[in-house]
């Protein structure tokens, strides 16, 4: 119970952080919010205009009294209403998140897939398979997501006409943003999964399966799967963050609405309360994330739960 | 066992030679491509790969290997800085956490938890938008972005030193805290680190170019491959070797700097 | 303006057609608001105006029927057309015009275009159901090509009473569409307005539009834009990259509509107001020292014309610039003279110790590609300048221009009419609002000569005089060579060749899918 | 060996070669075995032993190759088998208890899954009940229970028999016992034996590999002696332990420490004459510990008390054998005396001066007095560090890790633990496990120490190397008058070096006094199962003549 509680305050405590990073964060973007209210400062606004602006917004008002006010509405759940796009945030939020988690989700469980397939079809005796294979990781991880999506849509949009080259409701238009999500955190989560599905092979404890008469087939999926995709698992959250990343990509890209695009628009406009509203929900998901990962994490490897609390029985192979 | 350490082996050659001719490239572009990466000539725009023009020539009919080659030094350069940036602080902060007793560490701990709940490019955006575009700043916001993963890392890292036999049995023959961090923590965490900083140039890289992709990267004419490859993405069906070739070279770079890496961690298990 | 109808078969009534725009995503969708071209091009499907502009330039009424000067041209009478209604129901009279005047003008309305355009607007008076008196300051002859921008549309003064952020969502007006929806960072929906009376003068058909419904999407990323035109996913693109013209032009299935839009062309402007470009021979040898035949022939495949003029080849009036060549070698002459002989170690020019460096900040949406500034960078640095190229997102822009931090800036000002000239290069256009926000005399000009033919040329409506007025006035700015004319700004537009009816309204060369149909 | 091979026989191996990348690691070795019969291989660390066992399976290991004239499992030609038939004939016709049970199972899942997995052809719903008898016959307590835990939630002993339990689930006629009883307390390791025994009289046919002569002794019918990949020696048990002929099994023999008196020598490396330092006879209390306990807070909020009120006296030049099962709170006493850990009550003093009450800084100065070996020298080491840097680090106080200055301490110590000037400039992970301990004790010699606390010193390795590390201490003690703390849960380990023991289980000392005394006499209970389980070798008379 107490345990519980002081995983909530540990939560709220990031929160508050993150929320005070990204408030002095915006506040050292140059440029007036006044006049990101006006339309930014390509408005022909006058001073009658900004100071009336100012005064609406409380602008003028000393930067402490302005962050403990900031501090007051998130606390009550208020993100605010965007200076560009003049809607609260929480809509604007509401209307966007779905796109991106619904993107990064699949995106993560393809990833899973692919890196699952690579590492099964893992194996010492072919060095040459081997070596390609983690040649094509490293490719993966080292290709940028813009470069890879213009590739897909040049191949599959254009060249094949098989999938639309920006975002439609249906599935059709997910399959290429996934894919370039996708792939490069494949290649990662590839490496860390085939490495650790060989070291599971050679273990002594798949020799006595092997012993025990078990098939080649039930030592890899039975044994060594789980144990290669223990760090993959607990490195989850992060990978759910680095597609968060990739996603302000994509979405532009791939004309998807979505977190992404919301917060790299209200970057460049300067609209702080977006700013700060995406990367509050960003990171919410985030910590909640980190639990799910963490009950995964112990679900998959029953040393966790055992009283010791951290993988100390771990063999030392 | 001996056909593993084998493959090791061949992929050290690999990527010590291929870290030789990055060198190279970034050391004295002069020498291997002779044209001017700046010098255009408009009438020769949009020319395929040919003998005079190795890579194409891009929309200004500047030579694209040449730019490239010379590309390699702020490339790299963004890659090693971005890299050094996210290490000093882990490094700071790892140590801190690792040594600062417990209070430090948990404060750190928490500190990290924070910055990690914020994905690497939304908090390289903000860095721009404070920073500014250029070469310095996507080094820097790309930097700040990475620190806190390898903050984790260098904190497991000293922790698992600071538990391991040898320091106790330092402590058991007298050392002083000083002399144990000195002499046996540090050194033993630097390599790890070492080895991580290689693998994690190569991403750093890829970051940096998606920077330029969102028009928040290096200015031009900046040779920079992100930025080429950025600059040469709308081509691509028209140029396609204005993208294909800096592409080539971030991956060839990553790839060889992860083989590196992978080497250095090979060592450091061996040890 | 053009079509790209072909004659023969009839329209079809129905369907859906899919619009992917890369201009910005409007903040507000009524122009009032603001004012810039993302908002003209969608408001030009649900929007109309008083009056409109033929391709010819004439002055033809449209939601006003008739209209009358006073001798003194101090006030004009505008007759409203009678039985039209708005797509709210609201009819259309003389007071709603007012409202709509009224609100323009204020300071609350947050206008900028508008504003401006009806800065010698004194009063609005109604003085009949239908009729309306507009009184001003000093005569203007630009009004009426002012009250034909979809900048100053007449929306319905029910929808007013919403408030300024709702009406920004749904803004009401006459026009052949309505808007039904807007997806944030996605799209707006139109739907055809059923209750449509008003066709512009110059097309043929009558009544509703024919297509059921548009889709608006906003799709930033040019590549990916024109995938999806060549995949068939979307029907219209604007904002068509170079490339991808010459693409389309190769391709049966797809056409292209290009075409120049009013007002002040692409342009490199130089401030005057400082160093080194307060001397005229460094502007010229600058100038001189920029291959713009050679960047336009290579960036842009040769797809859009070198501008030969300070007017965009679209507006009234126009006359040709003093030519413009890249001669390197009358550059290094001029700058020799003007005392920036020697150079330093880097090649640059140098005088008393301080080099010749310029900046130059630009911005994605001044449609200047990279490849030409690196081209005028490469090139003038060989002529000894220095050119400091800044990259800026939109906003920073901004600020760098508001505030004189530039030599050298890229601009361009979209307006149907010669009186642009008066809005950016009078000594009034340099009064800033308030220090540091925006200034339309980007080239810091301080010319009473100009002043004096720009003001006259406003208050004239004889055609004759404005023309010689304008011309003296473009001859006075060419001989002081301030801003380089790079290329007319354009409506680049490309579509399937099953779209048809696609038109450009003249005035501002706004695409227009009234008249639009898909076989 | 008869050519013509009995029914009864079940495996018949004729000049077994194994190579791997590069070299032949077993060449040429032969063997028969008979149902209901023992044998055993013996030999060193790396001379085949396991891979020899695995070949059977043809589990050889990836990249091995076999070649054999014969090589035969219950008649049929395991070289000629498909994949297919092989994986039928594993687990059926032969069971494999792998070396090191401690990770021969599946950390992931349920020991019961595990055994479980091995019962082919038994329909779903009877496994479970068939688990709990497997269980309860490889002398699993609480079987039930037992079988739903993990591997990493048994104890050593019960890891191991639930990995026998999974190689006899089919009752195969062949199982093959790789080290089944290394890592294992005395007592548990006896009732390993026990069940060893009883299958084998149950007629199952067992190959038992072993470094432990003690072992083989109790089980074996047939001994073959390996070394480099061959075998030397080959013959009933008897003979063998008894009269060896050939130099290596005697060799081998001598190195058993269990039942030979203080101070003979196992290894034949000559120490100085006895005369030369005699041992001190005078009792100086040279360290001191008083009641000591230390309680460990567990997860689930209850208390562990790993040392509970102990207590003794170490004396200068003296030996004190601490030993007792795995748990029994050996370490834990020891991490106390080093000053590692805080006792919650009593207290250690050094020369009667207080020691373990001191203050950090007021101990670190005295601390070179005490001197510590470990079990896993490796894990001690810095591993950046080479030899002659540890060296020069221990030898200058910690002044500097620059050899140039200590060549001369560096290469006395060297010689004193008897390494050759060479290991000097490698890095230890490149030393064999001799090698590595005598680092470590020389890296302890360095500061001069009074006291040396080893804790397992000698229980990671082979008998021979264990034999020239246990007499290296011993000679060390002699020449410069040390005090051992001698940790050991071997019996014959613990007799063998030291003048005093104390038996400790569950945190308690139970009984402590001169070492004949307390193991020829013992009083407590515990005492006595632990002796009465720890194998000897049989006709320990036979063994006087074998010493040079
Ligand atoms: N898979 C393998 N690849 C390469 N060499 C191997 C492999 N398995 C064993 N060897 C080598 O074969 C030799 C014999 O190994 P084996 O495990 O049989 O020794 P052992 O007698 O069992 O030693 P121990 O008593 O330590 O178990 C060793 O030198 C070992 O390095
Ligand atoms: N840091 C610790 N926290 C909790 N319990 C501990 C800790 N250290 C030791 N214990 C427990 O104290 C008991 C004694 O441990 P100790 O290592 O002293 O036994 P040991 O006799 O050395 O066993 P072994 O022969 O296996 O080394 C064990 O049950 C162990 O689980
Ligand atoms: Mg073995
Ligand atoms: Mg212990």
């Amino acid at each position: 119970m107490s345990r519980l509680a002081l995983r909530v305050l540990g939560a709220v405590f990031v929160l508050w952080a993150v929320v005070t990073l990204t408030f002095f964060g915006t506040q050292a973007i140059p440029g007036d919010p006044a006049e990101a209210v006006l339309g930014g400062p390509g408005s022909r606004s006058t001073a009658a205009q900004l100071a009336q602006i100012r005064a609406q917004y409380g602008f003028d008002r000393p930067l402490w009294v302005r962050y403990l006010d900031e501090l007051r509405h998130l606390a009550q759940g208020d993100l605010g209403v965007s200076y560009a796009l003049k809607t609260p945030v929480t809509t604007l939020v509401g209307q966007t998140i779905g796109a991106t988690l619904t993107l990064a989700g699949l995106s993560l469980v393809v990833a899973w897939a692919v890196a699952v397939v690579v590492a099964v079809a893992a194996t010492r005796e072919s060095r040459i398979g081997a070596a390609l294979a983690s040649l094509l990781e490293i490719t993966a991880v080292a290709v940028p997501h813009f470069w890879l999506g213009s590739m897909l849509i040049l191949v599959f949009s254009v060249g094949l006409g098989w999938l639309p080259p920006i975002s439609t409701p249906g599935v059709a238009g997910l399959v290429l943003p996934v894919l370039s999500l996708a792939l490069p955190l494949a290649g990662f989560l590839g490496q860390l999964m085939r490495e650790s599905f060989l070291a599971a092979l050679d273990a002594p404890f798949t020799l006595s399966a092997r012993a025990r008469g078990e098939s080649e087939t039930r030592v890899r999926l039975v044994h060594a799967l789980r144990h290669a995709a223990l760090p993959a698992i607990s490195l989850s959250g992060w990978a759910f963050g680095s597609l968060i990343s990739g996603a302000v990509v994509v979405e532009a890209l791939f004309a998807r609405p979505g977190l992404g695009r919301t917060l790299l628009s209200a970057v460049l406009a300067g609209d702080a309360p977006v700013i700060t509203g995406v990367v509050l929900v960003v990171a919410t998901v985030y910590l909640v994330l980190t639990v799910v990962t963490e009950a995964a994490d112990r679900l998959a490897d029953p040393r966790l739960r055992s009283a010791s609390g951290q993988r100390a029985g771990a063999p030392a192979w | 066992m001996v056909g593993r350490l084998r493959a090791v082996r061949l992929a050290d050659v690999f990527g010590v030679v291929l870290l030789f001719v990055l060198l190279i490239a970034a050391a004295a572009p002069g020498l291997v491509a002779r044209r001017d990466p700046y010098e255009i000539e408009p009438s020769a725009a949009f020319q395929a790969p040919s003998t005079l023009h190795w890579f194409g020539t891009d929309e200004s009919g500047r030579d694209t290997f040449s730019r490239v080659v010379h590309g390699t030094q702020s490339s790299v350069l963004i890659g090693i800085a971005a890299m050094a940036i996210g290490l000093g602080l882990a490094a700071a902060l790892g140590t801190l956490s690792g040594l600062g007793g417990r209070l430090a560490d948990y404060a750190v701990g928490r500190l990290l938890e924070v910055l990690f709940s914020v994905p690497v490019l939304l908090v390289a955006l903000l860095a721009i938008a404070v920073l500014g575009a250029g070469v310095v700043p996507s080094a820097a916001a790309v930097g700040i972005a990475v620190a806190p993963g390898y903050a984790r890392i260098v904190r497991s890292q000293i922790i698992s030193a600071r538990a391991s036999g040898y320091v106790e049995a330092a402590v058991v023959l007298g050392r002083s805290r000083g002399v144990v961090l000195r002499r046996h923590i540090l050194p033993n965490v630097t390599a790890r680190l070492f080895a991580l900083a290689t693998l994690g140039v190569g991403q750093a890289v890829v970051w940096a170019c998606s920077l330029s992709f969102l028009g928040l990267g290096v200015v031009p004419p900046n040779t920079e491959w992100g930025a080429m490859l950025a600059a040469g993405r709308p081509y691509l069906t028209n140029a396609w070797w204005l993208t294909v070739f800096p592409g080539a070279f971030i991956v060839f770079t990553a790839v060889t700097l992860t083989l590196l890496g992978r080497t250095l961690q090979q060592r450091n298990r061996e040890r | 303006g053009g079509t790209a109808a072909d004659a023969g078969d009839q329209p079809r009534q129905g369907g859906t057609l899919v619009y992917a725009t890369g201009d910005d995503e409007p903040t507000c969708l009524d122009p009032q608001k603001g004012g810039n071209v993302a908002q003209a091009l969608l408001g030009t499907q649900h929007l109309q105006t008083l009056f409109y502009q033929n391709s010819s330039g004439e002055i033809l009424p449209w939601l006003a029927t008739s209209w009358k000067q006073a001798a003194d041209g101090l006030s004009w009478t505008i007759e409203i057309r009678e039985n039209v209604k708005f797509s709210d129901g609201t009819a259309l009279d003389a007071d709603a015009v007012k409202a709509n005047l009224d609100r323009i003008a204020s300071p609350q309305t947050l206008s900028n275009t508008g504003r401006l355009a009806l800065a010698k607007v004194a009063s609005v008076e109604v003085t009949g159901p239908h009729t309306v008196r507009v009184d001003l300051k000093q005569p203007d002859g630009a009004l009426l090509e002012s009250l034909a921008q979809v900048w100053l549309p007449i929306e319905s003064p029910t929808a007013f009473a919403r408030g300024l952020d709702t009406n920004c969502l749904h803004p009401v007006g006459t026009g052949p569409y309505m808007v039904e929806s807007w997806t944030k960072q996605d799209s707006v929906t139109l739907v055809r307005n059923p209750f449509f009376t008003t066709p512009p003068p110059d097309v043929a058909h009558t009544g509703p539009a024919y297509l059921d419904k548009i889709v608006w999407r906003f799709v930033p990323d040019g590549t990916s834009r024109f995938a999806a035109l060549q995949s068939g996913q979307v029907h219209v693109i604007d904002v068509v990259e170079p490339q991808n013209a010459v693409a389309a032009k190769g391709n049966p299935t797809l056409r292209t509509l290009i075409a120049p839009r009013p007002g002040e062309p692409v342009e490199l402007e130089l401030n005057t107001g400082r160093a080194p470009f307060d001397d005229i021979r460094v502007r010229q040898a600058f100038f001189a020292s920029i291959d713009v035949a050679g960047a336009l022939r290579s960036v842009y495949l040769g797809t859009v014309p070198q501008s030969t003029s300070l007017l965009s080849s679209a507006t009234r009036f126009n006359v040709p610039a003093p030519r413009h060549a890249y001669d390197p070698a009358a550059a290094a002459a001029l700058l020799d003279q003007a005392g920036w002989a020697g150079r330093d170690a880097d090649g640059y020019r140098v005088r008393d110790g301080k080099r010749l460096s310029v900046v130059l900040p630009y911005s994605r949406f001044i449609p200047l590609e990279n490849g030409f500034y690196e081209q005028l960078q490469a090139t003038a640095k060989k002529t000894g300048f220095e050119v400091k190229l800044q990259p800026l997102e939109t906003a920073k822009w901004w600020i760098a221009n508001n505030t004189w931090a530039y030599d050298a800036i890229p601009v361009y000002y979209t307006k149907n009419s010669p009186d642009v000239l008066r809005i950016t290069y009078t000594t009034a256009a340099l009064a800033e609002s308030t220090p540091g926000s925006y200034h339309a005399n980007t080239v810091h000009l301080k010319s009473a000569d100009l002043d004096r033919l720009l003001e006259e040329a406003s208050q004239t409506s004889d055609d004759a005089r404005r023309g010689s007025l304008y011309q003296q006035a473009q001859e006075l700015l060419g001989a002081g060579s301030y801003t380089l004319p790079i290329y007319d700004q354009q409506t680049r537009l490309a579509h399937q060749t099953k779209v048809r009816g696609l038109r450009l309204q003249p005035s501002l060369a706004m695409p227009d899918l009234y008249d639009v149909w898909i076989a | 060996m008869p050519q013509s091979t009995t029914p009864e026989t079940v495996l018949d191996v004729r000049d077994l070669r194994i190579g791997f990348a590069d070299a032949d690691v077993v060449s040429g070795v032969s063997f028969t075995l008979q149902r209901g019969q023992c044998l055993a291989l013996v030999g060193e660390s790396g001379s085949g032993k396991s891979v020899t066992a695995r070949a059977l399976l043809g589990l050889a290991g990836p990249r091995s190759r076999v070649r054999a004239q014969r090589l035969h499992v219950l008649g049929q030609d395991v070289l000629r088998l498909s994949g297919r038939a092989l994986r039928a004939m594993r687990g059926r016709d032969v069971g494999l208890v792998l070396q090191d049970a401690l990770v021969a199972l599946d950390p992931l899942r349920p020991v019961g899954r595990e055994i479980a997995a091995a019962l082919r052809g038994i329909p779903a719903r009877r496994r479970r009940q068939r688990v709990w008898e497997l269980l309860a016959a490889a002398g699993v307590p609480q079987p039930q229970r037992r079988a739903a835990q993990r591997a990493d939630e048994l104890s050593g002993g019960l890891r191991q028999r639930a990995l026998i339990a999974s190689a006899i689930a089919l009752n195969p006629p062949v199982l093959i016992a790789d080290e089944p009883t290394t890592a294992l307390d005395t007592t548990v390791q006896d009732q390993i034996l026990q069940l060893l025994l009883g299958l084998k009289q149950a007629g199952t046919g067992l190959l038992l590999i072993s470094h432990d002569l003690a072992v083989i002794g109790r089980v074996a019918d047939t001994v073959a002696v390996m070394r480099d990949g061959a075998i030397v020696e080959h013959g009933p048990a008897r003979d063998v332990l008894a009269t060896p002929t050939h130099p290596y099994t005697r060799q081998l023999l001598a190195a058993v420490p269990a039942d030979r008196p203080r101070g003979t020598r196992l290894s034949d490396r000559p120490g100085p004459p006895a005369d030369a330092v005699p041992r001190p006879l005078n009792d100086v209390a040279l360290l001191s510990a008083a009641a000591l306990t230390k309680r460990y807070a567990l997860p689930d909020g209850s208390h562990h008390l790993a040392v509970d009120d102990v207590s003794f006296t170490l004396h200068r030049g003296r030996t004190l054998g601490l030993v007792g099962e795995s748990g029994s709170g050996k370490t834990t006493t020891a991490r106390i005396v080093l000053g590692l850990t805080r006792p919650d009550t009593g207290e250690v003093r050094l020369d009667g001066q207080p020691w373990s009450t001191l203050p950090e800084s007021r101990r670190r100065p005295i601390r070179p007095r005490i001197g510590a070996i470990y079990q896993d020298p490796l894990g001690s080491f810095d591993p950046r560090m080479t030899v002659e840097e540890i060296l020069a680090d221990a030898a200058s106080l910690g002044h500097s890790t620059r050899p140039a200055g200590y060549r001369k301490e560096i290469m006395g110590l060297l010689d004193a633990v008897g390494l050759p000037a060479a290991t000097a400039g490698r890095r230890p992970a490149r030393l064999s496990g001799g090698q590595r301990q005598r680092v470590a004790i020389a890296r302890a010699l360095a500061p001069r120490p009074d006291v040396l606390i080893c804790d397992e010193p000698v229980s990671a390795l082979d008998v021979l190397v264990q034999a020239q590390i246990l007499d290296l201490l011993d000679d060390l003690q002699r020449e410069f008058g040390l005090g051992y703390l001698f940790i050991s849960h071997d019996l014959g380990v613990v007799r063998h070096v030291s003048d005093d023991v104390a038996v400790m289980t569950n945190g308690r000392i139970v009984e402590a006094g001169p070492t004949e005394q307390v193991l020829t006499a013992p009083s407590h209970p515990y005492t006595r199962r632990l002796l009465a389980a720890a194998p000897r070798l049989a006709g320990a008379s036979a063994r006087k003549e074998l010493l040079p």
